[in-house]
């Protein structure tokens, strides 16, 4: 922790970086995100394993653009973001500067992203063992029981749009459930409404998706629909071989296609 | 509120006998929006279309509905009709109450349930329907054709006569391709160089050609009618406008083994050289890796030699940028080199050669002056064996397809050995023998009957070298598969026809399609063959597919045709059922955000980039625009969109959405 | 590295040096060789003229004996054996209700997983070795005969060129012997007519050793023991059939390389032969000679 | 007695190659079932997967959604992609629950005028004996589709 907060200090001071964007502590123990803008009070900053939120996302904000060139604590989730963004050019490659924390509190500078690229390629990251758990589980089930599962899930959606706010990869001015000519999706956060717009969300995060299980935890009535968003990019995974977040440069599964691509149930 | 009409065909009783016209026509009554519905027995008459003119004039309609045949069928017929009455066409849609409901279905209320489901689902269309106008794109009346061969120079001298702007782009020193390397041609055996020189001169002289010779195609990018080429022009060490052709330079030149590519490997050539005798242009090239001045920094008998000091050494590329509006593909093809398969012994025995090389002994300016010689020992050979289809017709061996010249061409090589050589022995092994032009199975008969050519019908499977001798171990299976073992002193391979070097490498920077061999995929091969699928490329020679020279020439003319064609119009009109990326006020100025993610699903590369900027130039925003030149309307990037930015003219989002909310 | 091995009848009846070399040569290169347990006849030439079922249960049984002992790939030396084993898993691989025939004949389970793998391409998968155990060179012309089985049909068997195969000239160049480009190289030998009709044999064996002596070559080298019995066993034929006394010796590929790799003559079996093996003294060294040595 | 079930399909088909194949089954005088309704688009490859979500919020009870054939796209590779966004989507609906079995995906060619009379004839027999999607559509009464 102190050489992240001597770090952000230093780079302050030299207004190498002109905010920095990481945890501290909240109340009870919880890490919430936290900008610090000068030097003195970088002590705010905290590191420690259960600062697991996916700050990724407030880079795309505008309020956050205006500080200017940010720096970002970094655990495995926003690094895989961040590759993701600049490859859908939401970022510039020298826009950011990462400070990458490994388990250890050890902070590495990652200025470009093929440098974020190499530190990820020795500890990719993925799936936590409980959601593996959940999706095994769920696969397991018949087709009608896991439609009572999931019904018996969304009902309790409000639409409050949580899950979008908190995806980095939810970077869209006008979303598809801000059109109404035409109206895409029902608005109400009635049945049919709930499971349109989570079907879509997957949809849109299928061969993007970092599966960072930001979404999950922003839920506020608490539903697992961060397992929809990780099916979607797995399907991605094991279909394609495309993986979000592994490289900088842009390659969407669902945006090129190989002539030999292998299904069965298309007659 | 929209003032619809809908018009509800008959078609005599194709649709009346199955489906209640009546009855339809009037439930469209009911319907929203719709404020004239009636039915006629033929809507595509004259008298049914002036109904539709007269109703559109008298109750001002703005959207029309007309419930007949296939829209693929009288789709454009009604739109003309509509856009006569002063509508705009893109506001007729039409309902297939014929292909898809009264022929298909039984005469029941169901199948008029259905006609009426089918007449609302578009009538909800038509109300979401914009006016559209033809998308005019402007022309520049200038052609580049790529390939300096007798199918280039044919479409570059038709495309000029029609006083049009040509630039001929041909990638070895000078113009000719495999045609100038032929000693005579099939079926009249006329010489080629007699026939094709002629030509060659015209093209370099006329007025409106522009000859680019040793230089190629860099990169190409813009549309039909507005591509914009860039050219390398290789350094050819000599300054064009100086060189008076005299060759003096030539016979200086110390360095004198270097093996001629003119010549396929059978002669020589020198470091500074001119292709061939009749060479267009006539000015030679230093070969920088073989010349000494270059190698070893010492040799300058050349300039010393050059009466108009034309030799420039430091002479570097350039680099061309030029506009055109059409491009002509004649990069013709190239003989498969044929040591993939070892059992023919190419490549190990000299003696064995293959159709080029042998064109070359037979050619008068030939490194042996005509006379048919053995590259080994020089010696005239008393027995030729001449394989076809060697390579092609047989995936093991290298290609599937026939190679269609190597009948003629063989049964020519076989006709002037004996003319040059009575006495020979000429067998040729074959499997059939396809000579389908005009006059061309008389020749190969004259060949057999008139020229003693023992033409054996089986496959060689293997030729090995015995006490000198080439035995060529075959089998006659006109004789029961009675194996045959012939001792030949020369045997000359036809091997197949294959897509020229680095043909696939310029489809990539054109973005025009191969086919699995790598020949260019033409858009249409019975009714399009000339066109490809990218709009403004055209196709001539054997580029596309092996060909003669009569076909070549005659496919060449109908390049430059389509191309003239094109450049008849001042402006290019199109479909205007194209995508477009939505605008919005400032400060948003448009929903797409930039990902870009659509760029690659684009089949037609129509997605370019369009900048924001503020006062002072900082980048605000980068948004995607799509090129309405290019774009064929597929939608394949509407359904990319997160943020459906895109829409599609014809079939937008809103009308599509329509349609399933009218089931 | 862990192999299955099927030796077939030929191997351990008139073909005994072969199997000794292969076995030698493997163990040369650590190449630990696991028989087939129980394995039965593979019905090389004979089976299928009696009966099309018969022809493909024997190899069949041998396949699933192998899959049932655990092997991957099973290495059959003489060129009938894997010609036999190799088109009946192409044929059942083919044809699943052929299949489904053929496993209730032999009562055991049969998926099809086990490869197989003739000499030639088991040794070519372990040239380095052979070269980095090359003690003395095999400096002789010699005169590679495949016959027919080995490279035939192509499309089942899928194993180099059909009409020029190049394998074994590779293998010997390795250890420093001069392949000749002779003409008959995949000629028939006259297989098993060699007992019913010896003359036919005589004349087809006559032609290939007239050839290869008359290009001296030192040995013709084959990898089949059918071959190897016709050319050498039937040599007094021949000799009548051409008039002359042939002297030329004909080994067995792995023989050469056991020689190469300084196996002493005994263990290679070469004492069996009928044809004395002389070596000349290996004349490549001594002259200059003019076609230049293989790299 | 209330009227036999009878399904509603709804097909979503590309201009170049099943629409004209479907016209082929029309000139050919192919008869099939009459609960399809056939909505035009110029290429699978503008089918986005909302439009069949509509379409089941629409009260469909079974979709067709059918293209040319890969290599025989009119604009090339419209298919190719339309193939890939089929493949997730199929695979989403599985693990939402969603009823893959009422959704057909195929290539049906212009020249295949039995293949869609055949196809429509089967599906609306699968999806007749399936019944109606009252699972989906008790979502309708609950929302305003």
């Amino acid at each position: 922790m102190e050489a992240l907060r001597t770090k952000a200090k230093e780079l302050l001071a030299q207004g190498e970086v002109q905010v920095v964007i990481g945890y501290e502590a909240g109340t009870a123990g919880v890490r919430r995100p936290c900008f610090v803008r000068t030097a003195e009070s970088a002590i705010r900053l905290v590191w420690d394993t259960n600062c697991i939120g996916n700050l990724a996302g407030y880079l795309t904000r505008p309020e956050i653009k205006r500080f200017g060139k940010p720096a970002i604590v970094a655990n495995n989730a926003v690094l895989r973001s961040l590759l993701q963004l600049v490859a859908e050019r939401q970022l510039q490659q020298d826009a950011v500067l990462a400070l990458a924390v490994a388990q250890d509190g050890v902070v590495t500078e990652l200025p470009t992203a093929q440098a974020v690229e190499d530190y990820l390629a020795i500890s990719p990251g993925g799936l936590s063992a409980a959601d593996r758990e959940k999706m095994e589980h769920l696969a397991q089930l018949s087709r009608e029981e896991r439609w009572t599962f999931w019904q018996r899930e969304l009902e309790r959606c409000i639409k409050c749009y949580a899950c979008r706010s908190s995806c980095p990869m939810c970077y869209c001015g006008h979303c598809t459930m801000d059109c109404n000519r035409p109206q895409w999706v029902s608005v109400p956060s009635h049945a049919l409404g709930n499971l349109e717009y989570h079907t879509v969300r997957a949809m849109h995060l299928a061969g993007r998706c970092v599966q960072c299980g930001e979404c999950g935890r922003a839920c506020p009535v608490g539903i697992p629909i961060h397992l929809l968003t990780c099916y979607a990019e797995e399907s991605v995974h094991r279909q394609f071989g495309q993986q979000a977040g592994t490289r900088a440069k842009l390659d969407y599964a669902l945006g090129a296609f190989r002539p030999d691509d292998k299904e069965s149930f298309i007659r | 509120m929209s003032r619809i009409g809908v018009f509800v065909c008959h078609c005599g009783e194709n649709i009346g006998s199955t489906v209640d016209c009546q009855e339809v026509a009037a439930r469209c009554k009911q319907m929203p929006g719709v404020v004239h519905s009636e039915d006629y027995k033929y809507m595509c008459s004259d008298p049914g279309q002036s109904m539709i003119k007269q109703a559109i004039e008298e109750q001002g309609l703005d959207g029309v509905v007309v419930a007949a045949c296939s829209p693929r069928m009288h789709e454009p017929t009604f739109r003309r009709a509509v856009s006569e009455a002063g509508l705009n066409p893109y506001l007729c849609e039409m309902a297939n109450l014929r292909e898809h409901c009264s022929w298909v279905h039984e005469e029941t209320d169901s199948t008029t349930d259905k006609a009426t489901d089918l007449v609302h689902l578009q009538v909800e269309k038509v109300k979401r329907n914009k006016p559209l106008q033809p998308i005019q794109v402007p022309i520049t009346k200038t052609a580049l054709v790529i390939g300096g061969g007798v199918a280039g120079i044919q479409a570059a001298l038709d495309i000029a006569d029609s006083d049009r702007k040509v630039i001929l782009l041909e990638r070895s020193p000078s113009l000719g391709g495999h045609m100038a390397q032929l000693s005579e041609t099939f079926p009249t055996l006329d010489c080629s160089q007699c026939i094709l020189t002629p030509k060659m001169v015209e093209a370099a002289r006329h007025p409106n050609i522009t000859l680019m010779t040793y230089s190629e195609l860099e990169h190409l990018e813009g549309f039909i009618g507005n591509f914009k080429a860039t050219i390398r022009k290789r350094a050819r060490k000599i300054d064009e406008k100086l060189c008076t052709g005299c060759g003096l330079c030539l016979q200086k030149c110390p360095t004198r083994k270097i093996s001629d590519g003119f010549n396929e490997g059978l002669g020589m050539r020198r470091a500074i050289y001119v292709p061939f005798p009749q060479a267009v242009p006539n000015t030679p090239v230093i070969d920088i890796q073989n010349c000494s001045h270059f190698r070893k920094k010492k040799c300058d008998r050349c300039v010393k030699a050059c009466p108009t000091d034309a030799i420039r050494f430091e002479q570097q590329d350039e680099w061309i940028t030029v506009d055109v509006g059409a491009i002509v593909l004649a990069t013709g093809f190239k003989i498969m080199r044929s040591d993939q398969f070892p059992e023919y012994g190419y490549g190990a025995y000299p003696d064995i050669i293959d159709g080029l090389q042998f064109e070359r002994l037979a050619s008068a300016s030939g490194p042996t002056q005509g006379v048919i010689k053995r590259p080994s020992d020089g010696k005239e050979p008393e027995t030729i064996v001449f394989l076809a289809c060697a390579g092609s017709r047989d995936a093991a061996k290298g290609v599937k397809y026939c190679s269609k010249i190597c009948c003629m061409y063989t049964a020519k090589h076989a006709m002037l050995y004996k003319h040059k050589a009575p006495h020979g022995k000429a067998y040729v092994f074959y499997m059939d023998i396809r000579a389908a032009g005009k006059n061309y199975d008389e020749f190969v008969r004259r060949a057999i009957e008139e020229d003693g050519v023992k033409y054996i019908r089986g496959r060689v499977s293997r030729i090995y070298e015995e006490d000198g001798k080439l035995i060529v171990k075959g089998a006659d299976t006109l004789l029961g598969g009675r194996p045959v073992e012939i001792k030949a002193d020369m045997v000359v391979l036809a091997t197949a026809v294959q897509p020229n070097d680095g043909q696939i490498d310029l489809a990539r920077k054109i973005h025009v399609g191969c086919d699995e061999y790598g020949f260019f995929a033409e858009a249409h091969p019975k009714l399009r063959p000339v066109e490809t699928n990218t709009a403004g490329i055209y196709l001539a020679g054997a580029c596309q597919s092996p060909r003669d020279i009569p076909e070549t020439v005659a496919q060449a003319g109908g390049a430059a045709a389509k191309v003239v064609a094109l450049f008849s119009r001042d402006r290019l009109t199109r479909e205007p059922l194209v995508a477009e990326v939505n605008r919005r006020p400032s400060p948003i100025y448009s929903d797409c955000v930039g990902c870009f993610l659509c760029e690659t699903a684009c089949p037609y590369q129509a997605i370019g980039q369009e900048t924001v900027t503020d006062r002072d130039g900082k980048l605000y925003k980068t948004m995607a625009k799509i090129n309405p030149g290019l774009c064929q309307g597929c939608g394949t990037c509407v359904a990319t969109c997160r943020t459906k930015a895109i829409d599609l003219h014809g079939y937008s989002n809103e009308q599509i959405y329509a349609e399933i909310m009218s089931l | 590295m862990r192999m299955g091995y099927y030796p077939g009848c030929s191997l351990l009846g008139s073909a005994r040096e072969f199997n000794e070399s292969v076995r030698a040569v493997c163990e040369a290169i650590d190449l630990t060789l696991e028989e087939v347990p129980d394995w039965n006849c593979c019905g090389a030439s004979s089976a299928h003229v009696l009966n099309h079922d018969l022809a493909l249960a024997l190899p069949a049984r041998i396949l699933a004996q192998a899959e049932a002992a655990g092997l991957e790939e099973i290495l059959a030396p003489c060129a009938a054996c894997f010609n036999r084993l190799a088109s009946t898993r192409a044929t059942l691989a083919a044809d699943p209700a052929k299949r489904q025939e053929i496993v209730e004949l032999i009562e055991l389970p049969y998926s099809g997983r086990v490869r197989v793998l003739n000499v030639l391409e088991v040794l070519e998968r372990y040239r380095d070795r052979i070269e980095a155990k090359t003690v003395n060179a095999f400096r002789y012309k010699v005169a590679c005969y495949y016959g027919c089985l080995l490279v035939r049909p192509p499309d089942v068997v899928k194993f180099d060129r059909p009409e020029n195969p190049q394998s074994m000239d590779r293998l010997l160049a390795t250890v420093g012997a001069k392949p000749i480009d002779w003409a008959c190289k995949t000629e028939c030998c006259g297989a098993s007519f060699s007992v019913t009709r010896t003359d036919l044999v005589a004349q087809l064996g006559g032609r290939i050793v007239a050839d290869a002596t008359r290009r001296n070559a030192a040995a013709i080298v084959v990898a089949c023991p059918m071959c190897q019995s016709n050319l050498d066993m039937r040599r007094p034929e021949i000799n009548r059939q051409l008039q002359q006394e042939q002297r030329i010796p004909v080994l067995f590929i792995t023989q050469a390389l056991g020689l190469a790799m300084g196996i002493e003559a005994h263990r290679l079996g070469l004492q069996r032969h009928l044809v004395p093996v002389e070596l000349p003294e290996p004349e490549l060294e001594v002259v200059g000679d003019d076609d230049d040595e293989d790299d | 007695m209330a009227k036999p079930f009878e399904p509603k399909i709804t097909a979503f088909v590309c201009n170049w190659c099943t629409y004209a194949g479907a016209d082929l089954t029309g000139t050919s005088r192919i008869k099939y079932q009459p609960n399809i309704r056939i909505i035009r688009l110029p290429c699978t490859g503008r089918i986005d997967f909302m439009l069949l979500q509509k379409a089941f919020a629409r009260g469909a009870d079974g979709i067709i959604v059918s293209g040319c054939h890969p290599n025989d796209c009119h604009y090339s590779s419209g298919n190719y992609h339309a193939r890939r966004r089929w493949m997730v989507f199929n695979d989403l609906m599985e693990f939402m629950g969603v009823d893959g079995r009422r959704v057909t995906f195929s290539w049906v060619s212009a020249a295949e005028g039995t293949k869609w009379a055949a196809l429509v004839n089967e599906v609306t027999d699968a999806v007749r004996q399936l019944g109606p999607y009252t699972e989906y559509q008790r979502l309708i009464g609950a929302g305003v589709a």
